[in-house]
């Protein structure tokens, strides 16, 4: 019942794609699908809101590692905000923030991507 | 000397990781865990179960097997499968400075694992049964 | 032919009774069931499971298991105790206005599975296992 | 998680009765020990408000069954009111509407114990 919801809006030039629910090895397909659309497009800013999100299993944090060089090398970068204590945890036992940037609010991460 | 045992035996398929994170939920309710111990817990137990439906079956339906067992000190969760095995002592722990810094992707199920709980032990008998230990001390 | 297979063993203590309840919701949420349908499911399994809790074990701690399965055009749940069984034949179905009538207790679970499933059949085999299967077409 | 509630005010001489989350054979006695510290201090109006039940079982059921004859012996009676559609149809399977009166709203059933 649960289940897992994407939605992506564009904000100036960074495809903001909020997700929420629970996001597993079940659901982790979703995702790498949302952001093959956005990629393809040659759309690389890419800031995911975690604000809704209740659960992420490793399943979910390959799709950021499967698509993070990728972005990269296109000039762009995945940024993340919103993320609350529970899921923070387990990006950090992974060293996760080493690569990701993580903000508090959508606003600053949308700034930053214009430096 | 085991307190209570609860068992569920269903259909390995990604669908039903969330029914498992519930059966979970609803049995563990009444011990005194924090919700943080009890996210370790949900979470191990997804990877492990991930891992029967990914390695153990590639995605063919098959069954899964999950035991609790609670203890006065602790409890301990057994993930059984009957798929083909492997070796644990043939998997490498990632390096987590290398990997992030190679874009390295999946291998992280067996690390969180063993960062979460307090042991980790696999008993693979290819062919009957492969079986991970996970457990956790009040 | 089934097509999958639940299963659930737990301790048989009322305080059980919401986890198989959660069990069965999300066992069951991939099912075309209407919510009606699925409420019926789930307080008939809740019935026979507090009959065992109440009468098979007279509330002493034992386990209750529960077994779903899936088919095509049905779902069959057995709920299986191993106390000490009973002749359901001559368990009385109450009749309603005299029962209301006589402002009477308690004696309506039997009734309220047989009106909520499609099927409603006791295996008695005290001494090993008591069994009810409890069957909802599509 | 979900469990059940009681919280049980006076409304002029009514005992109204508010139960929430779920009756069943776990949580049954709960409310009976609700009925008997109500009807011992001999307060025979009571008013059982179900906005927000969710779930019962024959269990809960019982619990009116019990004290229902005693009740009306002392000149009193258990009224229903607020039932959701999913509560009435048990209720209804069995044809307990015949033996109590369910009500729409509080204050109509509040209004009828004044007859
Ligand atoms: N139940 C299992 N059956 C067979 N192989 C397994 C099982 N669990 C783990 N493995 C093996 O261990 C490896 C490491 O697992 P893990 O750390 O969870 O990472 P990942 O699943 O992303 O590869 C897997 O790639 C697989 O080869
Ligand atoms: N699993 C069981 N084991 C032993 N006796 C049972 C079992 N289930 C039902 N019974 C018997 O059937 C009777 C009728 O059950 P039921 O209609 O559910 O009403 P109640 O449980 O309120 O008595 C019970 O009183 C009990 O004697």
């Amino acid at each position: 019942m649960s289940g897992f919801k994407i939605d992506t809006k564009k904000e100036e030039s960074v495809s903001v794609v909020r997700i929420s629910g629970f996001l597993d090895a079940h659901t982790a397909h979703e995702l790498e699908a949302e952001f093959q659309g956005i990629t393809s497009k040659g759309d690389y800013k890419i800031l995911v809101n975690f604000a809704g999100l209740d659960y992420i299993s490793s399943a979910g944090l390959g799709v950021f590692m499967g698509f993070i060089e990728l972005v990269r090398e296109n000039g762009g970068d995945i940024k993340m905000c919103e993320m609350n204590v529970k899921i923070y945890k387990i990006f950090d036992l992974l060293g996760f923030p080493n690569l990701y940037e993580i903000f508090d609010t959508q606003a600053e991460a949308i700034e930053k991507f214009k430096d | 000397m085991i307190l209570q045992s609860y068992q569920i035996k269903i259909p390995a398929k990604t669908g039903n990781l969330e029914v498992i994170r519930n059966f979970l939920i609803s049995s563990l309710q009444t011990l005194k865990f924090s919700e943080e111990e009890l996210n370790k817990v949900l979470l191990s137990v997804d990877e492990a179960c991930s891992n029967v439906i990914r390695h153990a079956y590639n995605f063919k339906e098959n069954q899964i097997k999950i035991d609790l067992k609670i203890e006065k000190n602790k409890i301990s969760i057994f993930v059984t499968d009957s798929g083909k095995g492997f070796d644990p002592s043939k998997i490498e722990t990632p390096k987590m400075d290398e990997y992030l810094k190679n874009f390295k992707v999946g291998g992280l199920g067996i690390l969180i694992m063993k960062k979460l709980m307090d042991e980790v032990e696999y008993d693979i008998r290819p062919g009957s049964q492969n079986k991970v230990k996970l457990v956790k001390y009040f």
